[in-house]
């Protein structure tokens, strides 16, 4: 019965109760796109890293830092059997060089990246490197990504001269021939990269077997002469600026809870000011207090449920049509996210059904801050409309 | 019959007005007997709401106590409070105080809903009582929909659905222009009688004077007298 | 009149307080939202813009394509002739001013002045030494420094305070630049640490090392060079006017450079660039406005809706007022006039107040910032640490009049459910109440 | 400094000055370098030069005096233009010092420096710091004989004994007759050729056919050059001993 005569109630506000609800629902929307959005764009440049790069960590010769380009020629290892003996599908072998490009004859300081040709779990676009033998031929067959393209100055066919040191320190330059421009997806395997077959580079180099890192798809445990750096590190600061990006969304959200907040609250407010007579009537009639609260605070929460309706029937056919469509991002791509140019929502179940909870309980409070006062109401002024004035 | 329904001891009520007491019963002692049908009557402010009220266990008294069948209401919780009203007064307003959302029929269904009834099994004695205040035709219909008088045939058919023991009309014909008011008043003659539920009116309109057994006066707060109406109608 | 019903609105506390404190709300909420969403995005495009990309930034072609190598060897020469340019071609509003990006290898001493360490470091040259330049005061230098002072003599380094601790140099020690000179002659300069700066930004506190730009011209022979021109417009011009004033000056840009000063090299070609142009900071923008006004054009909505209620509210209390005023023959328009013009002014006072809360609120988040460290420390990315708010007239504009439209809207929406009651029935009512 | 061009010119002109007796038909390629370290080694020398880079865009021009000491010493003095003058660079074994009397430091040229263009010339730290002699670096052999600038040359195919030898092979076009080398290149491991060499205006100097000019070529650069004149030569001459101790290094 509580049910049903605060049903009638909320029904009876008209307009107002509908309006509440469409922004409630709006809110619900906003939030969980939002969220979504973010959970997508985390998901997909944590996919693209794990993809092109990260894999499920690496084991990589101790002291390695790529931001010391410097020092790649002097940590470099033949790995441990226990990581040679993964298949191929399981790991993937990188050595990391430095390298001077010579576009146009101007030079151009890369970073060589030699990964094996076997390997399938990275996934990058070297198909045109495989069709290559072990031995180099009279060119180097290299793939650089379309950021460094375009930046070089390099199309698909160019060739141009590369030099290197070997690993005893001794100058080494040929050409190399671009076999293709890869769409790399994460800036960061892209920009100032020039990817070779790993036999190449390991010939060029002199560093037959070595590597700079083994990603690996599981952690095998602590493996000796090399340390491991989980998927964690080696995005640090990818994960860091997403927390930052969902604390900033959670404060535009929080204001704007706020004000569905105040919109229910101040509804409310009206809902047992204009009400009182039949407050006290309810009370004349030997309704409880409480269930009154009871009553009206169900009232307030209507709202919260028909926005979960709305929010579900306005929402639902907004993310699969958003599903399809995506955000274009390629100004991210830009500013060296590993992001392609559209993010699609990763819409979690979980985080989804908290977050309805955190709506429902907000719209819920809002309701009942207001009415709780009616359990101190004075039966014989709220019959007189005189309660609360 | 005729055994003490209410009994007052000593009651007196003070409301506070901004900085000043304003006394609105002074030591008030009555008793109502099952049945009864009576009115307290007098001016404007002379306290016959405020008794009303403390009857109803809307209110509580200042001072002194009253009881229902012996048992005393200052000793009851808000919620024994609020059980006591639904369980035995059925009140009946000026302004008739009907839940605007429902229709008739529910405004009439509703006291009984609250004492825990199910709808299904009570269907038949809300229409019985709905019929019995003509309101037959109009059961569907929401309160805006009908005229004053129809709204307080409502009202006392909610009053009078839960079968109390005690109604409490409070100056039910104000509103009411002479024809209606005389139909409100025949009717709650009849249902008296029928239900045997003991109806108390406050009034200062002579028709009502003029139907009921006792009439209690008021005047300051004060009962000035307490007299048997052999001319009564009913 | 207005007077009157001015006296009346502030007594009642109903028909006053509820609205005014809901517009205040509002608009403080508003303000301050629409100041943290423009905080965080223009503090990304100013810090962009004041470290490294200008608002307007002239830049030699052949420098600009090899950015990542900073050579100066495509540094553009005739500073003086092209400060007089600019100052020509382009509105008085813009303030140019020279810096040189450079990059070299920092040698460390040790006690004996041997080698110690060796490490690539990016630098930056500006005008240090010019007391309270607006350069400084962009740079935000006076924060920024952690410990020590600004250059005043020459040679006189500012460092990245995170540099410091990796090279484990502090105040006072010297430190040798060994680069490349303009003509690709060896540089080899000593430099005093005076000042350990952060920025906030880890790609800078870790990398980076400023120096005053005569210096920079002194250590690496650019005499009358400098490899970029940044040109700033003051803090209310949007960056829709960058464009503008950057179009304006293409044309005479392209005379000027058809006409080439002797001192230019026969490859020179001065780009004029504006923010948007760089980091893709265009498309970034774009969007983000795009998302602005969705997020405020919702607050506007919620705020109607709050204040309708409100205005229901005060319309209920005052139903007495209204039969009586009815009954001595006010015709419904004037009531209804009068009810709106009773929201106006609750909308405008409202509108105050949440312009100074929110403004308040925002200057204080502008000025003191919240610190979001943690997260930022090992990011290595333009974006500062510390998130401020910005205080814009937009922001004002977006958040005051939205207030007042829905105190006058809600007013009138609530004012409609008295017009269509009758004067007997608003009687009624006030008696019973 | 420039020690090591010089070396190398040097190397290769001693090494003809003192085979020419011997004649094209059958050149022992191998003992002609050894025959030339020997001799070339032992001596002392000074050399003021200048040194003239151009970058494509700027030409600018050093002077410098030169002291070296077999092929693991030198130490070279800048004289003009007057932002290098007083710059000193110091060989000694496989270290290299630098002092500029505006640092008033003497700085390690090591590790990632090396590598770098040397005063913005075509060659690097690295080309000056070869301490071998060629002889006990590198195994010759003739190649063929091949004409350049109208003189029928030798041209000697140079292999690096070493995997570390920074050039792992040289060629070098000799005259077989006036015994002097006209062209060098070096070569990257792969054989990609990274720089040239050319060894003009030779004339005599006590009994010596010596190259006044040097031409170098980084040839994986656009427009860029380095030429290389020598004002004065002279050969066993005293070096004070300070000139190879690291005392020297400073104003």
């Amino acid at each position: 019965m509580n049910w049903d005569i605060a049903k009638k109630n909320f029904y009876r506000q008209g307009m107002r109760a509908f309006l509440n609800v469409l922004v409630t629902a709006l809110s619900i929307i906003s939030l969980i796109f939002m969220l979504s959005l973010l959970n997508g764009f985390q998901a997909q440049a944590t996919r693209n890293l794990v993809a092109t790069d990260v894999g499920g960590g690496h084991y990589r010769v101790p002291g390695f830092d790529i931001l010391s380009p410097t020092e790649w020629e002097d940590h470099t290892l033949k790995p441990d059997e226990s990581l040679l003996k993964l298949s191929d599908k399981d790991k993937a072998e990188v050595l990391v060089q430095q390298g001077q490009l010579y576009p146009n004859r101007r030079l151009y300081p890369v970073q060589i990246r030699g990964v094996s040709m076997e390997q399938s779990l990275l996934s990058l676009p070297l198909d045109n490197l495989k069709k290559y033998g072990e031995q180099i031929e009279d060119v180097i067959p290299g793939v650089v990504g379309v950021k460094m393209a375009r930046k070089a100055h390099l199309k698909k066919g160019d060739i141009l001269t590369l030099k290197w040191r070997d690993k005893s320190g001794a100058v080494d330059a040929r050409d190399i021939l671009i076999v293709d421009v890869g769409d790399m997806v994460n800036p960061r395997v892209d920009d100032g990269v020039v990817w070779l077959r790993l036999d190449h580079l390991r010939s060029m180099t002199d560093r037959q077997g070595e590597v700079s890192w083994v990603a690996v798809r599981n952690y095998m445990g602590p493996i000796d002469g090399v340390e491991f750096q989980t998927v964690e590190i080696l995005m640090a600061d990818l994960l860091a600026l997403l927390k930052q990006d969902r604390m900033n969304s959670k404060i535009l959200w929080a204001i704007l809870m706020i004000l569905v907040c105040t919109s229910v609250f101040n509804t409310q407010i009206l809902n047992i000011f204009k009400r009182q007579k039949e407050v006290g009537t309810l009370m004349a009639l030997g309704m409880e207090p409480m269930r009154i609260v009871r009553i009206f605070t169900l009232e307030g929460a209507l709202a919260a449920i028909w926005a979960l309706v709305i929010a579900a029937l306005l929402g639902v056919p907004f993310f699969i049509w958003f599903q399809g469509v995506g955000f274009d991002v390629s100004h991210l791509s830009e500013a060296s996210f590993p992001i392609r140019e559209t993010i699609y929502p990763d819409y979690q179940p979980k985080e989804i059904f908290y977050s309805l909870l955190i709506v429902v309980f907000l719209v819920v409070m809002a309701a009942w801050l207001p009415v709780k006062k009616i359990i101190r109401l004075d039966p014989t002024l709220a019959l007189r409309g005189r309660a609360i004035t | 019959m005729n055994k003490n329904l209410i009994k007052l001891k000593h009651v007196s009520k003070v409301f506070k007005v901004g900085e000043e007491n304003f006394t609105a019963l002074h030591d008030v002692s009555l008793e109502i007997d099952s049945g009864a049908f009576m009115s307290f009557v007098g001016p404007s402010g002379s306290g016959k709401t405020t008794l009303l009220n403390l009857i109803g266990g809307l209110d509580v008294p200042t001072t002194g106590d009253i009881y229902f069948k012996e048992e005393g209401l200052s000793s009851m919780s808000r919620e024994q409070m609020a059980r006591y009203r639904r369980e035995n007064i059925g009140f009946i307003f000026q302004t008739y105080n009907l839940l605007p959302v429902y229709s008739v029929y529910e405004n009439v269904l509703f006291p009984l809903l609250l004492n825990g009834e199910k709808e299904k099994d009570v269907q038949e004695r809300v229409m019985d009582i709905v019929t019995k205040v003509g309101l037959e035709s109009q059961a569907k219909k929401r309160p805006s929909q009908l005229s004053g008088g129809q709204c307080q045939r409502v009202a006392i058919a909610r009053a009078l659905v839960k079968d109390p023991l005690l109604i409490l009309a409070d100056e039910p014909t104000a509103n009411l222009d002479s024809e209606n008011s005389l139909q409100i008043l025949e009717l709650m003659r009849e249902l008296n009688q029928q239900y045997q539920a003991a109806v108390v009116f406050s009034t200062h309109d002579e028709k009502v004077t003029r139907y009921v057994r006792r009439e209690v006066k008021l005047e300051d707060g004060r009962i000035v007298s307490d007299k048997n109406n052999i001319n009564g109608i009913a | 009149m207005i007077g009157f019903l001015l006296r009346g609105v502030l007594r009642d506390k109903s028909r006053f307080l509820f609205p005014f404190s809901v517009v205040t709300i509002g608009v403080a909420l508003v303000v301050s939202l629409v100041g943290f969403m423009e905080g965080v995005f223009m503090g990304m495009i100013d810090m962009t813009a004041n470290l490294d990309a200008g608002h307007l930034r002239l830049v030699n072609k052949p420098f600009y394509d090899e950015e990542h190598l900073r050579p100066l060897d495509r540094s553009l020469a005739g500073q003086k002739e092209t400060r007089v340019w600019l100052k020509k071609n382009s509105p008085e509003q813009v303030e140019w001013f020279p810096r040189i990006r450079w990059g070299a290898i920092l040698d460390v001493p040790d006690e004996n002045g041997e080698t110690l360490s060796q490490t690539p470091v990016v630098g930056m040259a500006l005008d240090l030494k010019t007391k309270n330049s607006m350069e400084l005061k962009r740079m935000k230098m006076e924060e920024s420094l952690v410990s020590g002072r600004l250059p005043e003599s020459p040679n006189e380094m500012l460092m990245g305070d995170q540099l410091a601790e990796t090279l484990g140099v502090g105040l006072g020690q010297s430190v040798t630049v060994l680069g490349q000179s303009f003509d690709g002659g060896m540089v080899a300069d000593n430099y005093k640490i005076i000042g350990l700066v952060k920025f906030g930004v880890s790609a800078m506190d870790k990398k980076m090392v400023l120096i005053d730009i005569s210096d920079a011209q002194n250590s690496f022979y650019m005499e009358d060079m400098i490899t970029d021109w940044l040109g700033f417009l003051p803090p209310q011009y949007s960056l829709e006017e960058y464009e503008v004033v950057k179009k304006d000056m293409q044309e005479p840009l392209k005379r000027w450079i058809a006409s080439p000063p002797e001192s230019w090299a026969k490859d020179d070609h001065p780009l004029l660039l504006s923010v948007r142009d760089q980091q893709n900071i265009g498309a970034i923008a774009d969007k983000f406005y795009v998302i602005q006004s969705f997020v405020v054009g919702i607050f506007t909505f919620l705020m109607i809706l709050v204040l309708w209620n409100a205005g229901i509210l005060s319309g209920i209390h005052r139903y007495g007022e209204m039969g009586l005023r009815l009954a001595f023959g006010e015709p419904h328009w004037k009531l209804i006039l009068t009810l709106g013009i009773e929201g106006l002014m609750v909308g405008i006072l409202g509108a105050i107040a949440g312009s100074i809360f929110g403004g308040a609120y925002t200057y204080f988040l502008q000025e003191v910032g919240f610190n979001m460290g943690d997260n930022f420390a090992q990011t290595g990315m333009m974006i500062n640490d510390v998130v401020r708010a910005r205080l814009t007239i937009g922001g004002f504009v977006q958040a005051v009049l939205p207030g007042i439209f829905a105190s006058v809207a809600g007013t009138l929406v609530a004012s409609l459910a008295i017009y269509k009651r009758s004067e007997a029935n608003l009687f009624r009512e006030l008696e019973a109440g | 400094m420039k020690a090591a061009f010089i070396k190398t010119s040097v190397v290769l002109v001693c090494l003809l000055t003192l085979v020419a007796p011997c004649v094209a038909e059958e050149i022992n390629a191998q003992k002609l370098l050894e025959q030339l370290d020997e001799n070339l080694w032992a001596n002392k020398k000074f050399i003021s030069g200048r040194l003239i880079i151009d970058n494509g865009r700027k030409i600018r021009t050093l002077t410098q005096d030169s002291w070296m000491e077999g092929a693991t010493r030198s130490y070279s003095h800048y004289k003009s233009p007057a932002r290098e003058k007083g710059t000193k660079m110091l060989k000694i074994g496989g270290k290299l010092w630098m002092y500029t009397p505006r640092t008033d430091r003497k700085i390690l040229i090591a590790g990632h420096l090396l590598r770098q263009s040397m005063m913005g010339s075509d060659l690097s730290y690295e080309d000056m710091m070869e301490d071998h002699k060629l002889s006990h670096a590198y195994a010759a052999s003739v190649e063929k004989m091949e004409e350049f600038e109208g003189v029928q040359c030798a041209v000697l195919h140079l292999v690096a004994h070493d995997k570390k030898t920074t050039y792992q092979t040289r060629k070098a076009w000799v005259n077989p007759i006036t015994k002097i080398v006209l062209k060098e290149e070096r070569f990257a491991k792969s054989g990609k050729i990274l720089k040239r060499i050319l060894y003009k205006d030779y004339k005599k100097i006590e009994d010596r056919l010596f190259p006044h000019t040097m031409i170098f070529k980084d040839l994986l650069k656009e427009n860029t050059k380095t030429t290389y004149k020598f004002d004065v030569i002279q050969f066993d001459i005293e070096i004070p001993a300070r000139y190879f101790s690291q005392s020297i290094l400073k104003r």
